[in-house]
């Protein structure tokens, strides 16, 4: 089980470096995409099933789709476009980054030689359902209030500009 | 250097590949994935400490409302990007400096 | 019946003012109020004394009224003299445009004074202390809107005496824990209590004139009308001062004779006694004259009163009825003058004792009670302050005496020059051009709005000869100086002694031989003198040249004329001063206001904005430090 | 059902059924009268928060619990929770929501539906704040309140609008990562996101006790704080603060300025300090951000070009008041951070209503194109000198109550230099609202703007209502003074 658990957040680690990287804006879209659905192998493996699922269905697939729609709606469906931003960029520098910070965690996490809690074990007493609809109500009465804001989002940010105001 | 530990660096590590992601590139909807990326590593987060509490339904509650709140947050933010790409006809985040002190 | 005392004269002055078309009328009311007034002040002297609170709350204070004794004893002086000043100035501001709202102001201050002689909160005392200086202030602006010098001197010289006042009240208040002046009993004169005893001291004398604060009273002698002239720096003003100040030295605070603010006070009333008199010696206009020595008699009762000895008290409030009834007698004298010759100048005047007998009866006796001439009143009370001056320090006997001789030697000039001689018709066109040049100003504004209708009041008085309610005061103040002369041990001894309970008695003739002897011989000299300046200069209004040419004095004069002695120029010089060096702070302040801190906060506003240069990465960034800041603070703290 | 009862469900219910209600209409009907819909909605808010608080007194409890739709007696059941500090808010959103709404009535024009919608989700949201016991709720009705925002500044469409929308949402989903990460830390310790289960949590953890949960949960807080802080915009978290404020519709800085940062930032950070105050460094973290956020804050207003960014820099100032205050932890820093809060809706509003009445008025707020409007728009300036006393806490007014009890709260907690400084500033916010003034309504009038006529109908009754508010609580406080000095806390 460890090693999928490595494996899957080692996947997330890099496809998400990669969506960052990664000049052509589908691409990105695409390895954020593959980052989640690492992700969601990785919280399967922890135990958190509904999760996994959602991550896989709602992030990879609804979140990308979002992207592609935005990249088609600016008419840049193609990567040649992005030259003017790839002057500048210095993403290269990035995996540098990440390996300095992350040696410098590790360094920090084996010299302060913390105690560490370790995973408990799954139980299969609390169905997510039953805490979802029995202890976190206000967070779906929150989840209502999202989801009416996303409506009025797409009817008012993605609409056709005919009545300007300025 | 267990599993947890391990987890909340690569954790980290993604949160500063998200932030890299806000500061350094230019391009506005890949500042939204920017901050998908971090999301990501806050997802992880939420489960780890529901496994590390023992609360995994209650954290995989949590993730559930988080997935929501960024499904729209990534709509939003298309939608301003597009509507910034409408104006502008580009979507360089180096255009918008009209508003300053 | 307090309250009544201060509304009547209210009452009295709308109903004066009302009436100002009709003579008769206003006459005999005034006359009516004035016997009214009287009656209600004698009533209340017999009545012993009670206290009345006022139904008004004012935090802090307890508006108390309260009739002792001393009070009452004023207030009945000051009521005996209300029915000669109202009748006098009724007569005179008859057909003057002003006349009106001058009657209403002099009834006002009447209301003033009986208020502040009754009111026994300190508070309350202030009040009615400057509502008098508000319609002194008023009268002096009647005849002069135009050029209210003399209001506008008055008003400062006598705002600075009531600020030191205020000030003196405050250090009261403060070192007693009252208000009321009867909670005050003899409070040591030390630390606060010493600068309360002082500063009451000086704001109380100096509304009765004492030098510094005498400043206006010689300018308002020129501008104001000559009722106002005895009512004010005559009678009213000097009564409530002395009054105050009677009360600080044998009341409130326990001045032992021989202490700093004892002597002090007594240097004060023996350099007022001098310059003044001085100063009326070079006078060559009667009202001036008199002016200069209305200050000049003050200091005598500064030196009585300022001496804290029982006999000093008894002198210097004796003396002060006594000056109340000649000094405003003399002024009254000189209303005639005025109204009979037209003019007020010593050098155009001259024989006038055939065309006013009346005026000339009553002015030599006044001239005799001034000068202290064995016999009349002002010999006796000026004894007293004599006996006084000289148990402290013989210095200030000697300045008292040479005060007396002084006053003699004016006094006797005043009166030559006038009723006897006759009118130097030559020199009166050489003096006014000469008075022009020296006055430029005063006889630039004056002539159109005053001397035409003075001039027209001596033609038709001249006519009539001598007016009745003119006289008829005069006659009575003599009466009354001749009175208390011959009734002045009771006066002494009954009416002062007993409201100031007083061990000793004081009354009779005086009891030294030797400074009685003394005394003779200085009127004696002072009557050398004169014989020896009249025939030496020919001319009675010159008989003083000889001394003022002396050496010494000389100089006195023409510092005098440069203002040396005069607070209001003190007064107008610090003012100046000050709002230059104001200026220089103000520009200071002006430009550390307008450029300093505009220039400084706009720099760092610049610079600053740097910050917010619209970038998103520049924002992030600003937070991303914002978040790692706080966790210094947080590993620093842990 | 009782009074108190239906009051707290009106909370939650309210603003839905107004939502609902409203797009059953058609389209033209509801655009013509979205001012009902919206105006009802927050009168409604403002009958409820005045009702329920005056129910509870009444029935003598100092908070009540209840659930939307669920029994909340069920074990481990979600409930929200009223009390007086969330019914003052809550009072402050439903004004705030009134304002808007008036002030709209003439600036918003053509996405009138969509104003009316997304004010009531954003008053559904930040009632959701305040209700909420629980931190990941917090959360997401954080996240509910954020969304509308973004959206009705973008909303108007024109690329300032949409700049400042999309720095916001940059810079508040950075908050919305720290918050999550915060709250994952926390969890690891706890597992559980109660308020009533993370109280205390600053005894049971130690720096030194070597264990990663403990660490966690200090970088929890101080993630807790920026997030929050961010919300706020205070120094140095602020800069898309004025951009957002600067660009939005009048109508939408209003309920930013007023409620927003207030609801998200402020209540968030008392939270915070409510929870964890007994950390050690929580509370000067806090005083640090709030000292620096004023000086700089003021500043920064002084030289800024338009009406409502130097507005918008004041409020940055203000805010640091409020968090100043809060860093006390005292009962009455809490007190004093609210009667700041109550005072700077009601200047605040004022200043941006008077913006709204200038950009109508004139058609423009660049400093640089007015002047000399004193005798044009007499109650546009005359309120807007009412707010500027009151900003610069001057005594007839609100401000000056709730500055003094703020520097009597840093007094009393031992600060005495913050106090000073508090004070101190106090004259930079003078100077730039004086140069506000000056440019504005005094001065020489500019010959293209001798036609300008004062504002009509809404708006001017929103400014008159808002200076009457802010007299009104000027006279108030004093007995609220003395209120605190019988209730031993002053």
């Amino acid at each position: 089980m460890n090693v999928i658990v490595y494996l899957g957040a080692g996947l997330m680690l890099l496809f998400g470096v990669y969506a960052v990287m990664e000049h052509s804006i589908l691409r990105a879209a695409i390895g954020l995409a593959l980052s989640s659905a690492s992700l969601s192998v990785l919280l399967y493996v922890l135990g958190a099933h509904l999760a996994a699922l959602f991550e896989l269905s709602v992030c990879s697939g609804l979140v990308t789709v979002i992207f592609i729609a935005g990249i088609s709606l600016s008419h840049s469906p193609k990567m040649e476009i992005q030259k003017e931003y790839r002057d500048k960029e210095r993403n290269r520098l990035l995996p540098l980054v990440l390996i300095g910070v992350g040696l410098l965690l590790v360094i920090l996490a084996l010299t302060l030689n913390l105690q560490t809690p370790e995973l408990a074990q799954l139980t299969q007493d609390d169905d997510v359902r039953d805490v979802l609809w029995g202890n976190r109500q206000a967070d779906i009465w929150g989840q209502i209030a999202l989801i009416l804001c996303g409506g009025v989002a797409v009817a008012v940010l993605f609409r056709e500009e005919r009545r300007e105001k300025k | 250097m267990n599993l947890v530990i391990v987890l909340l660096i690569i954790g980290l590590l993604m949160i500063v590949a998200g932030c890299w992601c806000l500061m350094r590139t230019f391009h506005l909807l890949k500042m939204t994935i920017g901050i998908e990326v971090a999301m990501k590593a806050v997802t992880l987060f939420l489960v780890l400490a529901g496994r590390i509490s023992g609360k995994i339904a209650l954290s995989e509650t949590f993730v559930i409302t988080v997935m929501v709140a960024e499904v729209i947050v990534a709509v939003v933010g298309t939608g301003t990007a597009v509507g910034l790409f409408r104006k502008y006809g580009s979507m360089d985040v180096r255009n918008l400096k009209q508003l300053k002190g | 019946m307090l309250a009544i005392l201060i509304l009547l004269p209210v009452a009295a002055g709308c109903f004066l003012w009302l009436a100002r078309r009709h003579y008769v009328i206003s006459q005999l009311g005034g006359l009516l109020f004035a016997l009214l007034n009287l009656a209600a002040a004698l009533r209340l002297y017999q009545g012993g004394q009670f206290s009345v609170i006022l139904p008004v709350t004012v935090p802090g204070f307890s508006l108390t009224l309260r009739a002792d004794q001393v009070a009452e004893l004023f207030l009945l002086f000051a009521a005996a003299m209300v029915p000669l000043l109202l009748i006098y100035s009724i007569g005179f501001v008859r057909d003057k445009k002003w006349g009106g709202l001058y009657l209403l102001y002099l009834c006002l201050s009447i209301a003033m004074v009986n208020g502040a002689l009754l009111s026994d909160d300190l508070g309350l005392l202030l009040f009615f202390w400057e509502g008098l200086l508000g319609t002194l202030f008023g009268m002096l602006l009647l005849r002069n809107r135009e050029n209210p010098r003399a209001a506008v001197k008055a008003l400062t010289v006598s705002g600075l005496a009531d600020l030191i006042l205020m000030l003196g009240i405050a250090a009261s208040v403060y070192s007693a824990h009252t208000t009321l002046m009867s909670g005050m009993q003899q409070l040591p004169v030390t630390g606060v209590g010493a600068l309360g005893c002082a500063a009451l001291l000086m704001g109380a004398l100096g509304k009765a004139g004492c030098m510094p604060f005498h400043a206006w009273i010689p300018l308002a002698a020129e501008d104001a009308p000559t009722p106002f002239l005895a009512a004010f720096p005559g009678s009213l003003e000097k009564i409530l001062g002395i009054y105050l100040a009677a009360r600080v030295v044998t009341e409130l605070y326990a001045v032992k004779p021989g202490s700093a603010v004892s002597v002090t006070v007594m240097i004060f009333g023996a350099a007022t006694i001098l310059l003044a008199g001085a100063m009326a010696l070079a006078q060559t206009d009667l009202k001036r004259l008199l002016a200069y020595s209305a200050v000049s008699q003050v200091g005598y009762m500064v030196l009585g009163l300022g001496s804290g000895l029982a006999v000093g008290v008894a002198g210097a409030v004796f003396h002060l009825f006594n000056h109340v009834l000649y000094k405003t007698g003399l002024f009254m004298t000189a209303g005639a003058v005025e109204a009979a010759a037209g003019t007020t100048d010593l050098r155009q005047l001259g024989g006038l004792r055939h065309r006013l007998p009346l005026t000339t009866g009553s002015v030599v006796i006044f001239s005799l009670a001034i000068t202290g001439f064995p016999g009349l009143n002002g010999f006796y009370s000026k004894e007293l302050v004599f006996d006084a001056a000289l148990e402290v320090n013989v210095i200030f006997y000697l300045a008292a005496l040479l005060g007396a001789v002084i006053t003699a030697i004016y006094i006797l000039k005043m009166l030559h020059s006038v009723f006897w001689g006759q009118p130097a018709a030559a020199e009166i066109n050489a003096d006014q051009r000469q008075g022009a040049q020296n006055q430029p100003a005063a006889a630039a504004v004056n002539p159109a709005a005053d001397q035409l209708p003075t001039a027209r009041q001596a033609k038709v008085t001249g006519r009539q000869g001598e007016a009745w309610a003119l006289a008829i005061p005069q006659l009575l103040l003599a009466l009354a100086c001749v009175g208390f002369a011959v009734g002045e041990s009771p006066v002494v001894d009954g009416l002062i002694g007993q409201a100031f309970n007083l061990q000793e008695r004081f009354g009779g003739f005086p009891k030294s031989a030797a400074l009685v002897i003394i005394s003779c011989l200085a009127l004696a000299l002072a009557g050398a003198d004169h014989l020896y300046g009249w025939r030496r200069e020919t001319a009675a209004s010159r008989a003083t040249d000889h001394l003022t040419g002396l050496p010494g004095l000389r100089q006195l004069y023409v510092a005098a004329q440069r203002g040396c002695f005069d607070l209001y120029v003190w007064l107008t010089a610090g003012v100046r001063a000050f709002s230059r060096l104001c200026q220089w702070i103000e520009n200071g302040v002006t430009w550390f206001y307008d450029i300093g801190v505009p220039r400084t906060i706009m720099g760092a506003g610049n610079w600053l904005s740097a910050l917010d240069n619209g970038s998103l990465a520049r924002y992030l960034a600003l937070a991303i430090v914002g978040m790692l800041a706080v966790g210094l603070i947080f590993i620093l703290m842990l | 059902m009782t009074i108190l009862s239906i009051c707290a469900h009106g909370f939650i219910y309210g603003p839905i059924l107004v939502v609902l209600i409203y797009n059953l209409f058609n389209h033209e009907f509801a655009r013509k009268h979205f001012f009902w819909f919206a105006g009802t909605g927050a009168v409604w808010q403002i009958l409820a928060a005045i009702g329920g608080f005056t129910a509870l007194n009444q029935n003598g409890q100092t908070s009540y619990a209840f659930g939307a739709f669920w029994d909340i007696r069920l074990a481990g059941a979600a409930f929200f929770e009223l009390n007086a500090t969330r019914f003052l808010l809550l009072l402050i959103v439903g004004l705030v929501a009134l304002i808007s709404v008036l002030v709209a009535h003439q600036t918003v024009d053509f996405n009138r539906s969509s104003y009316t919608n997304l004010l009531m989700i954003l008053v559904l949201g930040m009632n959701g704040m305040l209700l909420v016991t629980d931190l990941f709720s917090l959360y997401v009705f954080l996240e509910v309140t954020g969304l509308c925002c973004f959206i009705m500044i973008a909303m108007f469409r024109s690329r300032a609008d949409l700049e400042g929308s999309f720095k916001y949402l940059i810079l508040s989903e950075l908050s919305g990562i720290f918050i999550l990460t915060a709250i994952a830390f926390l969890m690891m310790k706890t597992g559980s996101l109660r308020y009533a289960d993370l109280a205390g949590l600053g005894q049971r953890i130690s720096a030194g006790s070597g264990q990663l949960e403990d660490l966690l949960v200090y970088a929890a807080l101080i993630l807790l704080i920026s997030g929050f802080a961010i919300k706020t915009g205070v120094v140095p978290f602020h800069s898309w603060l004025p951009d957002a404020y600067q660009s939005a519709d009048t109508a939408v800085s209003i309920l930013l300025s007023g409620a927003v940062n207030k609801v998200a930032g402020v209540y968030g950070l008392m939270i915070v300090m409510q929870l964890f105050g007994d950390v050690a460094p929580v509370g000067p973290s806090l005083a640090a951000v709030g000292i620096i956020s004023i000086i700089i804050g003021a500043l920064l207003a002084v030289r800024q070009p338009q009406y409502k960014r130097v507005v918008a820099y004041s409020s940055v100032s203000q805010m640091g008041y409020i968090l100043l205050a809060l860093s006390t932890g005292t009962t009455l820093g809490l007190v004093a951070a609210l009667a700041h809060i109550l005072s700077h809706t009601a200047f605040k509003s004022t200043l941006f209503t008077n913006a709204a009445a200038l950009q109508e008025q004139t058609g423009t707020l660049e400093l640089k194109d007015l002047g000399g409007l004193e005798n044009q728009m007499p109650v546009t300036a005359f309120t807007s000198i009412i707010a500027f006393l009151s900003t610069a806490g001057i005594p007839p007014t609100a401000g000056f109550w709730s500055k003094i009890l703020i520097i009597l709260a840093l007094w009393q907690a031992g600060s005495p230099v913050l106090a000073g400084v508090a004070l101190v500033a106090g004259i930079l916010s003078s100077a730039y609202l004086i140069r506000l003034q000056r440019t504005v309504f005094f001065g020489q009038t500019r010959p293209e703007l001798a036609k300008v006529r004062e504002v009509r109908g809404s708006v001017l009754t929103a400014e008159v209502l808002l200076t009457v508010i802010t007299l009104g609580l000027g006279l108030l406080y004093p007995y609220i003074l003395l209120l605190l000095h019988a209730g031993g806390i002053l």
